[in-house]
């Protein structure tokens, strides 16, 4: 967080000896975060972001936090506005609140770029381009690495599992739900999801719900989390109980807790987003946009399966 | 001796303006150096912005100010706060307004205020009835209105878009935002009712003695229960300001927006224990907060920063307001 | 006379109300479904609860003092974040120790604010609510801290371990219940406690030094925050920044569901052990019943303001209030 | 008079409480302009039926009787508009708001929309104000003004109703001679405009100054009227506590040669400036003075309470620094406070606790409190006060007024101090537990303790004193030893123009 401020402090300095307040790059580029601080995810992104706006001279950043209120969120788009920066990357803490905010953003002109998780279809018109995971296929890739697990073990008729979902009402937490469920059955009909709880993208609550559901059912197959932070905590539930073994873990957003977890085995699989490429494709989806290139509407970066068969080809993720 | 006082007196009562005025003072002067932004951070447009931003909040401390001036509180606004979006938002595709057209929005808008009403009055009635601690009775229903919020989409945000609203809620009368002059509003009315009518000169008699009033024949429980209602719909009505402008409610919004709020009020000279406080220093209160909030945003401090400061700021004032409030030296020691 | 029956019956629930209810609520909850019951679902419950617990027997001496603390959770958090920290960079012995001196320096900042400046303790708890858990997010860059050799540390003991069968954090729990009720109840400090709670001004008057004690409530409640940090890091041996965050709130819920009054000077360490148990069991009924999560909330709700109204209707004898 | 119709009769009120029986059939007659005392010890049903009439309480039989017309009185307010009203004993006011708003409280002149109509607010309450010859005005804020003014304010509000009865609660409990004087000019005033005055009070002294009539309860049960000419002290007593009392007479002094208390030019702030006195072994010294002049604030300066702004302080010849009660404590000296609810007792505790509370730190075996050693303590301090109480686990708030005065006695006494400080030692309590408290202050004394009292009551100030201090702004004006002082001394001492020949 120190880096952002010497970047703030530094520019500022240097920007004021030469033209008092005027900036001296290209393009000023405003962000605003859903909750930085909330999990590591967010805050290696926020310094992943810091670090690609500095080492291009082109660009000038104010970075902001909205502390996953949504009113607070409005608030900064309106400054951002109103500071007239030259393009504006947004996280939504909810996709559709924040449309409106993005419809005034384009009324004066300033590009919005939607990072990480996308804002609602009736907004589509108003953004120049979307940067992030596709949520929905992140889902849908959990969903397979399961039920190929399961083939695998020849328990792809029986198998019987649970599922821990992000924190209620956070369009990721819904569309990774949505991908697995949807294509759970396509590939895997006969195995049945008995429930579903929130682990709130928290790794204490979600080993709550877990022992609860080890307590519930005798038989558990498989546990899908909505990422891995809360796939460990079902984890620990599970070996605590002594059922760990029996159980196939499957999560994503690959977390170093998930990958040091699928190092000892005791982990099958998740799915490998980094941050880092989170923020440094908005960030040049953002100076793409600003120079005139095109950029599709829908710029999904990459984020392949990992399972404990190729997790030897992903470096361990820093957060 | 008197002078002093008198002196101390005045100081209490503008304490929170001089400390906007500071506040105003340093992001103006920091933000020249710190700032990445061209424009200043006291340009009229930033400083309108500025109060259009403390809307959400603000009409809701309104509410919370005479709640506490009463001698009660609420902590269950946040979740007031969502269910009433909700409510504008889902009634809004109901398949009995359909033939309305856009004339649903007015019907929407009542609805909302009336759900906020009712919820208000819910605990006020249970305050009044039961004799439960104001404090308790709205820790519960904090909880339990939580759970009506999710009750009714699941976790599922329910979701609106309806442009005419979305125009109504952003249009400009007279040069000046909507929400402000609905703000605005809200603070003449209330201002009106703390100082001009009975109703809210009870709310302070009962705060500051209760048994006073209690033998005076005021009312006491029916009068709280009013109070309640008013806190209600000062919440709908945020709500529906707010709602309208994005179309879209998380189950999840309105969290913490209680401690906030209560920060606020008790910034803005409203004494916790009830029979002092008033509107306008409550304004001042939420204004002095969104300043923060925005002021740090804009010289490039980060959420611990933003945690930390308003953190210690409040209890700092919290000090300040103690000292100025002692009887010197000669003051008895429990 | 059936006044006099109604008065038997009020001051029977008056003094066991928290217990009967409690017994309803567990017979309800087994002939709802008979897993409820199961030694081991017990037993996961009460060391779920443990954490929980363990700050609520904190919170108690604090509210009994006649105060309040909305920081435990964010402190919680703090401890957490640290004792993992200091875990990998000067070992377990030496971390221990130094997070549970840095937490309650903490919970002496706390107790200077309110009980030698007479600060209000709600604004000020609320105050360091913010505060701290900006101070975590310094601490940690904001990043989730987590133990390196998860295997090969016996951190793990105090969140994971068992002693004789039974699991250490339930030792822990019980081992500070029964040590603090001694305290609280047995003790002249546990007396002078009750005193400032219940009248401040005439415990002056008798010589009890009114900042010292609310000064030590609040490094009680700290230690207590402490033991539920070093609970907490290592039940998981990893956490995140938020991981205490809202329960400040519940903490509070099970004290007050104890039956321990916010105005001060009443409530027990083992009515608030109770207050926690029940909401644990309404959380895990809940689960174990199927219903969606949120409806805990509603029974939360129901269950507290029932609970305290008829505490309070039991004292005053009457069900209704009698304000006009 | 007789032939006059009452303004209000109560006709064999019955009120119960779960397992209580609060009043038994009470009746009760107030005849326009007379003052109609009303007496009974603690407990014997005065408040209650107060709150009767109050409509704070339904009576569950018998009838109310507004002049000659039954009356149900469900709230507070209809009692007031059937033209009843109350003076509280404990002041009953808003602090943060104006004089007219208390006065006008529950009943703000109005405009349209509920607005209140400050004009005529103002101009009918400053009305009142010059009609009581008060020095302040409409708009000053209540929580500026003196105690004295704060009852003025109480009173001015019975005359806004067109009151037919006002009801004195224990009205001069915080009021001085010079205050009382204008007091009873107002109940005179009232009584001339032909209102029906009930006064309750304790204070015989008053009684007899000012009432015609007197109705007397004991144990919730009506026990008759009489007409204040035409009985005296003795037949009231009896009638109050079923039984005749010893009349406290000052014993033989019990002085020793040695100085307990010698205290040297000890300030606080202005609160009181440069006071000096000491007190002896088996003495009892009293401290006399209006509201205000520092008596108060000079004990607890003494006790710790406050911080000394100058002086020093001498316990048996030795230099002490107390900073704290618990410093006082420590060398042996007692306070008695004046506000038994708000700084003796933690009303929550039980009898026991309560009485144990100084000294718990000492009571202990290992590190754990010895209930054993204060069952003891309480037991014999039970005994020895006579304190009413079926046993130990009795909440302390459920007790009388008078064994609630015994219990912070007992609490005390049992530190064996060398200095005790009693400070308006018997305020609220009734005639029985007054004079069993007067007999202990001087068999205290008798026994060598050094006895401070602080009172407002000049009778007992003058029955248990030795010598007697008169305090006047912060000062003291004289010392009186118990041969020279005469009441018309004292009451020019206490105004501040005793002429000071014999200053010592």
């Amino acid at each position: 967080m120190n880096l952002k401020k010497t970047l703030v402090v530094s520019t500022a300095l240097a920007t004021f000896a030469m033209a008092g307040a005027a900036s001296a790059a290209d393009f000023t580029i405003g962000i605003t975060q859903n909750n930085v601080g909330v999990d590591s995810y967010q805050t290696t992104y926020e310094k992943a972001f810091i670090a690609a706006a500095e080492a291009n001279d082109k660009v000038d950043a104010v970075v902001l936090d909205a502390g996953g209120d949504v009113a607070r969120q409005i608030a900064q788009m309106e400054d951002l506005i109103q500071q007239k920066v030259d393009a504006i990357i947004i996280w939504p803490t909810n996709g559709q609140a924040v449309i409106p905010a993005v419809r005034k953003a384009f009324g004066a002109g300033i590009p919005v770029i939607v990072t990480n998780s996308n804002i609602a279809a009736e907004g589509a018109e108003f953004i120049a381009s979307f940067s992030g995971p596709d949520n929905i296929t992140q889902g849908s890739r959990s969903a397979e690495i399961m039920c190929d697990k399961f083939k695998e073990m020849g328990i792809e008729d029986e198998a019987q599992i649970v599922q821990i979902s992000g924190q209620p009402g956070y369009t990721t937490a819904i569309e990774r739900a949505a991908g697995f469920e949807d294509r759970l059955p396509e590939v895997c009909p006969n195995v049945t999801l008995m429930e579903t709880q929130p682990g709130d993208w928290n790794r204490e609550k979600s080993q709550q719900v877990m022992e609860a559901f080890l307590v519930k059912y005798d038989d558990i197959d498989g546990v899908y989390s909505g990422d891995d932070n809360m796939g460990v905590g079902a984890l620990n539930a599970a070996k605590a109980a002594d059922r760990a073994d029996d159980i196939i873990f499957v999560g994503a957003t690959n977390f170093a807790v998930g990958y040091e977890a699928m190092e000892r085995g005791e982990y099958w699989g998740s799915i490998y987003q980094s941050p880092v490429d989170d923020a440094e494709a908005a960030l040049k989806t953002a100076i793409d946009v600003l120079e005139g290139k095109d950029v599709p509407l829908l710029n999904y970066f990459d984020t392949p399966k990992i399972t404990q068969d190729n997790m030897s080809e992903f470096d361990k993720p820093v957060f | 001796m008197m002078k002093r006082t008198i002196f101390a007196k005045h100081l209490r009562e503008s304490a929170i303006w001089i400390f906007i005025a500071l506040e105003l003072a340093f992001f103006g002067i920091a933000g020249e150096f710190l700032s990445l932004s061209e424009g200043s951070f006291l340009a009229p447009d930033n400083m309108l912005l500025l109060i259009k931003q403390t809307v959400p909040l603000g009409i809701i401390a309104l509410g919370m100010t005479i709640i506490m001036i009463n001698g009660n509180i609420d902590l269950s606004v946040g979740p007031i706060f969502a269910l009433c979006a909700i409510v504008l938002l889902d009634t809004m595709t109901w398949p009995i307004f359909a033939g309305l057209g856009d004339w649903v929005i007015p019907v929407s808008w009542t609805l909302a205020i009336l759900v906020g009403s009712i919820l208000g009055a819910i605990n006020g009635l249970i305050v009044w009835k039961t004799g439960v601690d104001a404090f308790i009775v709205t820790l519960g229903s904090m909880l339990g209105y939580r759970g009506l919020v999710f009750l009714y989409n699941g976790e599922q945000p329910t979701y609106h878009l309806n442009w005419t609203l979305v125009d109504i809620a952003e249009s400009t009368p007279l040069g000046i935002p909507l929400p402000i002059l609905i703000f605005a509003g809200c603070i003449a009315f209330t201002w009106w009712l703390t100082k001009r009518t009975a109703h809210g000169r009870n709310a302070f008699a009962i705060g500051d003695n209760r048994t006073a009033a209690v033998n005076a024949g005021i009312r006491v429980g029916p009068h709280m229960v009013w109070n309640y209602v008013l806190i209600g719909f000062l919440v709908a009505v945020s709500s529906v300001t707010f709602y309208s402008a994005s179309g879209s409610v998380n189950p999840n919004d309105g969290m913490l927006y209680e401690l906030w709020i209560i920060t606020a009020v008790v910034l803005g000279g409203t004494k916790l224990a009830g029979g002092r406080g008033s509107i306008i220093g409550t304004v001042g209160g939420v204004i002095a907060i969104q300043l923060m909030r925005k002021g740090l945003g804009h010289i490039g401090a980060d959420t611990a920063m933003v945690n930390l400061v308003i953190g210690s700021i409040l209890i700092v004032v919290l000090y300040i307001d103690r000292q100025l409030n002692r009887k010197g030296e000669q003051e008895l020691k429990a | 006379m059936a006044q006099g029956n109604l008065k038997v019956i009020g001051e029977l629930l008056a003094k066991h109300g928290i217990l009967v209810a409690f017994i309803i609520f567990m017979i309800v909850f087994t002939v709802l479904n008979p897993r409820f019951i199961t030694s081991d679902n017990v037993l996961g419950v009460v060391r779920s609860s443990a954490i929980l617990g363990v700050m609520a027997i904190g919170v108690t001496f604090v509210v009994v003092s006649g105060n309040l603390d909305l920081s435990v959770g964010s402190m919680m958090s703090f401890s957490t974040i640290v004792v993992l920290d200091l875990h990998d960079k000067i070992g377990p012995i030496l971390g221990i120790p130094v997070m549970f001196a840095m937490t309650m320096a903490l919970g002496a900042l706390i107790g200077f604010l309110v009980g030698y400046l007479k600060l209000n303790s709600l604004i000020v708890t609320l105050g360091m609510l913010s505060a701290i858990h900006g101070l975590t997010l310094t601490y940690s860059g904001g990043k989730n801290m987590d133990i390196a050799d998860k295997d090969g540390t016996w951190f793990s003991i105090f969140g994971q371990g068992e002693i004789l069968g039974l699991p250490v954090p339930i030792l822990l729990f019980a081992l500070l219940a029964a040590g603090l009720t001694l305290l609280l109840s047995k003790t002249p400090f546990g007396r002078k406690v009750y005193a400032v709670g219940g009248n401040g001004v005439a415990a002056t008057f008798s010589g009890i030094p009114r900042a010292r004690i609310v000064f030590y409530c609040y490094l009680i409640s700290s230690f207590c925050v402490a033991v539920a940090g070093l609970i907490q890091a290592s039940r998981s041996l990893g956490s995140q920044n938020t991981v205490g965050q809202g329960l400040e709130l519940e903490v509070l819920a099970a004290v007050i569901l104890g039956g321990a009054s916010l105005l001060g000077g009443s409530g027990t360490i083992f009515k608030t052990v109770i207050g926690v148990l029940i909401l644990g069991f309404i959380q895990n009924g809940l689960l174990l019943i199927g219903l969606e999560f949120y409806v805990q909330y509603i029974v939360t709700w129901v269950i507290i303001i029932l609970a305290v109204w008829l505490d309070i209707a039991a004292k005053r004898g009457q069900l209704w209030s009698p304000i006009a | 008079m007789s032939d006059q119709k009452p303004v209000l009769t109560l006709k064999n009120i019955v009120k119960t409480f779960p397992g209580v029986i609060a009043l038994n059939k009470v009746s009760l007659d107030i005849l326009p302009g007379e003052v109609h005392a009303l007496m009974g010890e603690n407990g014997a049903g005065k408040s209650t039926l107060m709150k009767v009439l109050g409509g704070i309480y339904q009576p569950d039989e018998g009838q109310i009787l507004v002049a000659d017309k039954p009356t149900i009185l469900r709230t507070p307010l209809e009692a007031k508009n059937k033209g009843i009203v109350f003076i509280h004993q404990e002041l009953s006011l808003a602090e943060e708001l104006s004089v007219a708003e208390n006065i006008y409280m529950g009943e703000l002149p109005l405009k349209s929309f509920g607005r209140v109509d400050w004009a005529k607010l103002y101009s009918d309450v400053d009305e009142i104000l010059d009609r009581l010859n008060c020095g302040f005005k409409a708009q000053t804020i209540v929580g500026d003004l003196s105690i004295a003014n704060k009852q003025m304010v109480e009173i001015a509000r019975a005359l806004t109703v067109d009151a037919k009865t006002v009801i004195f609660d224990e009205p001069t409990a915080s009021l001085t001679d010079a205050e009382k004087i204008v007091l009873f000019d107002i109940i005179e005033d009232l009584k001339s405009r032909g209102v029906g005055i009930v006064y309750i009070s304790h204070r015989m002294e008053e009684i007899f100054r000012i009432s015609d009539r007197i109705s007397v309860l004991r144990d919730g049960e009506y026990r008759g009227t009489l007409k204040t000419s035409e009985t005296d002290h003795d037949e009231l007593t009896k009638l109050m506590i079923g039984r005749s009392l010893e009349h406290t007479r000052p014993e033989e002094s019990a002085t020793k040669e040695e100085i307990t208390l010698e205290v040297k030019n000890l300030s606080c702030g202005d609160l009181f400036k440069d006071v000096s006195f000491n007190v002896h072994a088996g003495e009892v010294v009293g401290f006399y003075g209006l509201v205000g002049a520092g008596r108060t604030e000079l004990a607890e300066t003494i006790f710790g309470m406050r911080r000394k702004t100058s002086g020093e302080i001498y316990l048996n010849g030795k230099h002490v620094e107390i900073n704290s009660p618990a410093d006082a404590i420590n060398h042996g000296i007692s306070l008695v406070p004046e506000d038994r609810k708000g700084q003796g007792l933690v009303l929550g505790m039980n009898c026991r606790e309560n009485m144990t509370l100084p000294q718990i730190d000492d009571l202990t075996v290992g590190n754990l409190t010895a209930p054993a050693a204060e069952q003891d303590i309480f037991q014999k301090y039970k005994e020895k006060l006579e304190i009413k109480t079926p046993n130990w686990k009795q909440i302390v708030g459920n007790l009388s007024g008078g064994n609630q005065q015994k219990i912070v006695i007992g609490k005390w006494l049992s530190m064996h101090p060398n200095l005790l400080i009693v400070d308006e030692p018997t305020r609220g309590i009734d005639v029985g537990s007054k004079s069993e408290i007067h007999n202990l202050i001087r068999e205290l004394a008798g026994q060598g303790y050094a006895v401070i009292v602080i009172s407002s009551e000049m009778p007992e100030i003058l029955s248990v004193s030795d010598r007697i201090v008169a305090m006047f702004h912060g000062e003291i004006m004289h010392t009186f030893t118990s041969d020279e002082v005469t009441e018309d001394k004292l009451v020019q001492a206490i105004s501040g123009i005793y002429e000071n020949d014999s200053a010592a």
